[in-house]
């Protein structure tokens, strides 16, 4: 197909970038995972920092992270990329570290290490995924299913007498006065791409400041996970997860915003 | 022709067939195709000389598949060329149905661990 | 007697649940039966297979690397699979999925058009209902009304309605094999 | 209510805990054993069953604790780097005396390793993977039927000897599916009377506590006596195992679990090419068969020890034989199984060989 | 001395609660455990609930609490009490339960059972004794030890940069739906004392009513791990404590209080 | 820099990981060993090491990971049941093969147990407390001289194989304090180049990555083959152990660690009588010494383990010696620390029975 | 003497000397002795009677070793009784040094675990 | 030559101290030595004790049952301890807090003012220095110079001024023992 495109007339405004690896993505069609990905290596290569950049996987569906991102990268036992992360950026404290981790590794049994390495202040940026999921262990409830949310473990829908609440561990975070900068994205659309890419932008310029801890939670999809197509997949997280996830900043230059005031008020 | 002033690449041998782009394109330029490819996914395909280049498609595609040009602006305006869209592998009806659509992704996805 | 039979194909195919099928049915007369599965890495291009041994006596290995029968739904399969079917075993698939035709004469070879007579009853999932059908008609592991029994069992309450076009299917699988035979009296 | 079904081994094993009268279930998802929850999160809690998916491994082993001491009958289940992350938790409830049942569905290690099936966690499981002297009770099942039965007997055994029991299974005998009769059991038969649960104290008793605290030495010492003992009669009671054409074997095949399957084939395949072979298959892993293995070593030849790692039963096989006889080992790794051909392969070289004096151990390369 | 005291002209209005055994406790002088030991069994005296109260006992200096109280308990490994709580609770769920635990304990290594506990609404009590250090292990710093305080592992201080800042996890939960109760108390003064014992009968009533997550810390002393005689012990605790650990309601019924909005606003 | 000192065992430990170029240590406080993050909090920040006291042993194994992943010397310490916590840990880091210091100061178990010095982790630091084939290279010191010689040692291993090692002390060693020596070390001598770290990608070089993942079954046995390979490595070239008077002996004390200067005291006490006894100190507990044991077992008439536990290196020794000679045991648990002269006790009734073919295993009661 | 209302009793077996009571004691009523009980502490006493039975000093005793009384309330109205406090094994000075205090607090305390 | 000796009392007398400060002093003079203390649960009433071994070879274990002295600050350690002691060795005990005295015939035993010597010299906390000083005395392990060389390592840099009275008291213990031995002569 190249050869259809005279392509010197042209001049490319967007491709791939070239911190992402040839490999092709094992994620299922339409999975917000690729996208995350996409846009992070991207901003790794518009801030020139490729070589400076060292990754963490998590244990989810993005433990291959590594095959995808052309960075230095650890794969963590799961639950563990925020210690791993914090092991990494300690005895290297002049390279950019970022773990990349799903809402069960993150917000279950990664809560202790997320929480304190936020509180610590660590100085990483930590993209953290939810779908409200378990994508990679075939759909059982996580710790962020939405109430009524149906899945291999909550096959009645998950309910808040025995399973809890949605856990919304990124306002707790927002809170710490360990974190600096604490935002709530997406990537279903264009422009929340767009938004989704400043705020990774952002999270590295504060690294480099030494400003401590940056949390990136993306509200993503997971369409097999769902059992959806992609693009009802995005329907449905627009309609059902944005009311208990909305989408904004919690906390900017380390000063908590207005979200988190209506937040705590709607307590 | 309506003027062109971009247009994509779509490495249909890679797509998935989401059709995130689909949704995401404006102009409506983008098409499911009838056939699967290699991996068993019905790809998408520009299907209309329209494309502004917007990047919608490329920001939204979880598989990196697709890249965007656009006429190169000389001496600050952009300089308007004829159409370079090429339409492939698309004959007839181009939407594929959502039942199809789904057993097609169980080929491919998630790893257990 | 003791069978030993590997379903392979794409996952989404239904292989597994065709293994399934021929597991139940085989219990409802009372064989010793067991299935496995490859689980697991999905991503490899998605392809699965499960193993079924149906006999009479206690079964020792469920997993086994010679087959009487091999029911392959794609080329992957059959390139992996054809060498693994013992002499004078049965390799069979799909004829509208494979180029690579299996080349080992030791063994009889059954391209069915399984895709092409599923898609004739309507919907294409019924082609490995067809793969099965055919198979047995072959093979005679079980007979079809134990078939069916195994389908209630396999299929999801919600989708029993599904069952009488996955009769049809069983049953055009195995006259494709008697229609194929006739030719060669 | 004995009736047969068709059921892959990690759906059998939860059916069987549900008929087992089990009463929690705690546990976190990871293949290959996700059906057990999966199952359990729609039969057991319709049946009545305390079922939660929860934050972690960590906190599930920390909640049959609770559960446990509490006086109920409950388990979890988890496959290999999960039941790592319960070794504090294991060597908490083994010193706290508390029945309860752990299911351990092995896959390939070490690390984050694969999700195929493995036998690379039989040290963990038998040798103690936690701190100090403890033993697990061990049952290793080789069937679909069997990873229903042993959920019966693990809740019986662990109540009679207030001991953790684990199944130890693997990714094969989790996901296969095969006949299973689920036999007639009435939990209140089986289950004892806990007087010694924390339920809350009436005022005609002294207050329970559950404890693995002895801060003094001597006390410390006095409790793990009770414990050895305890393993003793465990050692003198449970011990359980197969013999298949034992009797006239020149070459002795151990093998538990998913390879002893394997094996059997190889006997048979061995027979039918007038090869004496024959296989011993432990079933309890703790406590181990020791003695009939000293038994055997009288009339056998040589030992081919088969598993799916690079060589851990084998260690207590030679302590079984104790020189007698030479030990061999075949094994694969990382989630690969042995075919039983490549095993006869092996069981053939061993006829071959005028001096059978020496087998050396062998990883395939 | 008993004959000294004529009692018939007298009537009791104080004495030790028989809810607690007539074991002496092996706390330090002066120690707030003991207090609160004292306040949490006279509680369950006055409820009648001693025969239907399971304790869990953490590790840490309190690891002996079931040789003191005189209730049904269990001993936890440490962190992980409000896991052993909860498996009481859900297969005993009409009896009352309560989880007692040191900053250590709740706040580092039991971080994400706490949590987890707490957004589920798991219907139990949770003491969180915050006396900033690890008392038991001899004096090493606690997530919760505040800024420049000195700890056999923090010599020259506890300082932001690397060791991050006092870890506020009360306030976390105090954000979680699933908690219905949580209030911050101390017991170092008689107000203080009858404040804490309020606090303690109102979480039974809550855990009764079966309304959820119910959480008491008491901000408290170490005498020994501090270095200082309980007195002074006492006024450092008033002075430098209670400024970043303020005394009062977080959340009440359900509803978080006035002073969470003063955190957050000061945050 | 070589001068003498009288330390405590922790704190030789610590100054000799600043000594020895180690750049990070993680840990959690716990008795018997927290003078470890004490020591290393004053004079190791001093000097230029991350400190890090975290929330958990769990978050200070992986961070153990990751900064060894980046190339960092670094180190943890922990007692046994915080060990238990980081087994998931440790089996990713053997996978990985990632080179770094484990100390484990053993008190007594299970559960919480005591604080009181033991050697009941032994099965769990020497077959593997976590899942899968993997080992620690396992160095037992004896001394506070050793406790601190260890640790370049064990740093050095570590490095030249890629894998962690573990110090296997316990609470006596600890917590005792002897005169001790720092040698002459500089790290930069020592720490070789390690290409493979995660220390940013220059454009000259492939990206690297560390895992342990391997999804396919046939990768991850190449994997095993690998590790086990470097295990037979390890074997053949770091086997090391003391003998004692053991040329001429005729019933052979078998120790290690603490129980290992009692031992020698009975020697001593023994050969004060005429008794010819010896001893056999393993100095590395993994790989383990079988070869000696094989070659003393044509001398000596009969074994005897002594162990503060209930019996768990005594296997290894009967592996060794393979049935040539009776193996007995004598343990110690929970803390309890065996006196010289009950153990001299023990070896006068061996002498004094006319058959030796078979000991007991006797446990104090 | 004064109207006493109430008294204490302590168990100076038990007593750790914290100085806990003598703080919260509205009354002053409270010190510490110069003797040392059998595990080492100077123990707490009453040193004068005017006791007003206020229980501050035994809710915070963190040993409850102090058990308060009041006179019995007739009729709605506290009848007044002769002093019943006794100062007991105090003969000098009462107060103590902090510096010995400590050394003696060294002899109980924490378990390390 | 090789002496075992246990240092055992109260917790807050300073025994662990006392045997470091023995240790520090052999070790000054070249000698192999170890010191091992009973660490933990300081719960149980608070007592406290450590061995300490000086010796001219390499010492064996550091962890023996039987002593050639026993130092014993308060009741408990002396009813503990006497029998622990050799025959023909030394227990000296604080004659201060020992009401029950020791009962053995086949050892030395020195009874020590040395808290009251202690409150003499102005700080009851010395008492552990006029014990060693009494020990030394008998027993001749170490000289004092030794000794003190070995307090300036043991104290902390801060109570450096608080070396005199330690010496002070040293010297009063050697005293005492020559005192008490007089009248026997
Ligand atoms: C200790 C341990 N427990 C459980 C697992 C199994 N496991 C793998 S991924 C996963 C959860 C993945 O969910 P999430 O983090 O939300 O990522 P997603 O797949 O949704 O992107 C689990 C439970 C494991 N590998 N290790
Ligand atoms: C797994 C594990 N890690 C560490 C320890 C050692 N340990 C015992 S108590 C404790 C901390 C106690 O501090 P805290 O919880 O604040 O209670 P406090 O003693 O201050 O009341 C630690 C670290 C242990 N017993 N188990
Ligand atoms: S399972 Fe879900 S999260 Fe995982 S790759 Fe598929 S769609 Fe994405
Ligand atoms: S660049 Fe814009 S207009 Fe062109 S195809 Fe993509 S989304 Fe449509
Ligand atoms: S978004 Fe990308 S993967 Fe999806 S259909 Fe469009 S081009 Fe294909
Ligand atoms: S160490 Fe601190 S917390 Fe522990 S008993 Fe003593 S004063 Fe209380
Ligand atoms: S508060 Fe209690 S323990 Fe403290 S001095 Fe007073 S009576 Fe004694
Ligand atoms: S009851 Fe009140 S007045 Fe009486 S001693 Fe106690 S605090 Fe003082
Ligand atoms: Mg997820
Ligand atoms: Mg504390």
């Amino acid at each position: 197909m190249p050869e259809t495109f005279p392509l010197d007339h042209l001049e490319c405004v967007w491709e791939k970038p070239d911190t992402l690896t040839e490999t092709r993505f094992h994620y299922c069609p339409g999975c917000g995972h690729g996208v995350v990905h996409k846009i992070l290596m991207e901003a790794v290569k518009e801030l020139g920092i490729q070589g400076d950049t060292i990754g963490v996987a998590p244990v989810g569906c993005s433990v291959f992270a590594y095959h995808y991102m052309d960075v230095d990268m650890q794969e963590a036992a799961h639950g563990r990329a925020a210690a791993v992360a914090t092991g990494i950026k300690r005895v290297l404290p002049e390279k950019y570290v970022y773990s990349y981790q799903g809402d069960g590794d993150l917000a279950a049994i990664g809560t202790a290490e997320t929480i304190h390495a936020a509180n610590r202040g660590e100085n990483i940026l930590v993209i953290f995924i939810n779908n409200a999921i378990y994508g990679m262990t075939g759909g059982q409830m996580a710790p962020t299913s939405i109430i009524g949310m149906k899945t291999s473990t909550t096959p009645e829908g998950r309910e808040i007498a025995t399973q809890g609440f949605p856990f919304k561990i990124t306002e707790l975070i927002a809170m710490l006065p360990g974190a600096y900068y604490v935002t709530r994205q997406s990537v279903h659309t264009p422009n929340a791409v767009r938004s989704f890419k400043k705020a990774v932008l952002k999270a590295f310029q504060a690294q480099k400041e030494k400003r401590g801890y940056c949390l990136i939670e993306v509200v993503s999809n997971c369409p097999s996970g769902w059992k959806l197509t992609p693009v009802d997949a995005n329907k449905w997280m627009e309609e059902n997860m944005f009311p208990v996830y909305p989408i904004g900043d919690l906390k900017v230059e380390g000063k908590l915003g207005e979200r988190m005031f209506t937040q705590v008020t709607k307590n | 022709m309506a003027s062109v002033r971009g247009t994509v690449k779509i490495n249909i041998q890679t797509c998935k067939g989401c059709e995130l782009c689909v949704e995401a394109c404006p102009q409506e330029s983008l098409k499911l195709s009838k056939e699967i490819n290699a991996i068993g996914y019905h790809y998408a395909v520009l299907v209309q000389d329209n494309c502004t280049g917007c990047v919608n498609c490329a920001l939204v595609c979880p598989d990196a598949v697709i890249t965007v040009y656009r006429s190169i602006k000389k001496g600050g305006k952009r300089e308007l060329k004829e159409p370079i869209a090429t339409i492939t592998h698309v004959s007839r009806d181009i939407k594929v149905s959502i039942d199809t659509l789904s057993q097609s992704q169980q080929s491919i996805g998630r790893v257990d661990i | 007697m003791t069978h030993e039979i590997l379903f392979a194909g794409f996952g989404g195919q239904g292989v597994l649940s065709m293994g399934q099928t021929l597991a139940y049915a085989a219990m409802t007369e009372e064989k010793e039966v067991s299935w496995m599965p490859s689980y697991g890495p999905e991503m490899r291009g998605g392809t699965a297979n499960c193993i079924v041994i149906v006999s009479n006596k206690p079964i020792s290995s469920p997993i086994i690397s010679k087959f009487d029968a091999v029911v392959a739904l794609n080329q992957p399969s059959v390139d992996k699979f054809e060498k693994a079917v013992k002499p004078n075993g049965v390799l069979i698939y799909d004829s509208g999925s494979v180029f690579i035709l299996p080349s080992r004469t030791d063994i009889t070879v059954v391209p069915v058009a399984s895709e092409f007579e599923a898609l004739k009853l309507g919907n294409v999932r019924v082609r490995n209902m067809v793969m099965l059908g055919a198979f047995l008609s072959v093979c005679q592991v079980v007979n079809v009304p134990s078939v069916m029994k195994g389908l209630s069992e396999v299929l999801p309450q919600r989708y029993h309605h599904l069952l009488a076009v996955n009769q049809q299917a069983l049953e055009r699988g195995e006259d494709l094999i008697i229609e194929a035979a006739t030719p060669l009296v | 209510m004995s009736e047969t079904r068709l059921m892959k081994g990690n759906e059998a094993l939860a059916e069987a805990a549900i008929r087992a009268g089990c009463k929690g279930y705690f546990g976190y998802p990871i293949t290959p054993q996700s059906e057990v929850v999966e199952y359990l999160a729609e039969e057991g809690r319709q049946r009545g069953m305390v079922v939660m998916q929860v934050e972690s491994e960590l906190a599930a082993i920390n909640m049959v604790y609770g559960a446990a001491g509490a006086g109920a009958r409950v388990m979890t289940s988890s496959s290999s780097p999960g039941i790592s992350l319960m070794q504090e938790g294991l060597s908490y409830i083994a010193c706290a005396e508390l029945p309860c049942l752990i299911v351990n569905v092995n896959r390939g290690g070490p690390g984050l390793g694969t999700i195929q099936p493995s036998q690379g966690d039989y040290f963990q499981a038998t040798k103690g993977g936690g701190h100090g002297d403890y033993h697990l009770i061990v049952l290793a099942p080789a069937s679909v039927q069997e990873m229903a039965d042993f959920v019966y007997d693990g809740f019986d055994i662990a109540d009679k000897y207030r001991n953790p029991v684990m199944i130890l299974a693997d990714g094969a005998l989790g996901q296969m599916m095969e006949k299973v009769v689920f036999k007639e059991y009435t939990p209140a038969e089986h289950i004892p009377p806990k007087p010694w649960a924390t339920v809350g104290k009436p005022p005609t008793r002294e207050r329970n506590i559950i404890t693995s605290l002895f801060i003094q030495p001597e006390k410390m010492e006095t409790i793990n006596i009770g414990l050895q003992a305890k393993y003793q009669r465990v050692r003198e009671n449970e011990i359980r195992y197969e013999l298949v054409e034992a009797d006239d074997a020149e070459v002795l095949l151990v093998a538990y679990g998913l390879s002893s399957r394997i094996c059997k084939k190889v006997v048979e395949l061995a027979r039918q090419q007038g090869l004496p072979v024959g296989l011993l298959r432990p079933i309890t892993l703790y406590p181990y068969p020791y003695e009939i293995l000293q038994e055997l070593s009288e009339r056998i030849s040589s030992v081919l020890v088969v598993e799916m790692n690079s060589g851990q039963m084998v260690e207590d096989v030679r302590l079984g034989i104790n020189g007698k006889v030479p030990v061999g080992f075949y094994g694969r790794m990382g989630g690969v199984i042995p075919s039983a051909e490549e095993v006869l392969h092996k069981v053939i070289e061993m006829f071959d060989r005028v001096e059978l004096k020496h087998v050396e151990e062998e990883y395939h390369a």
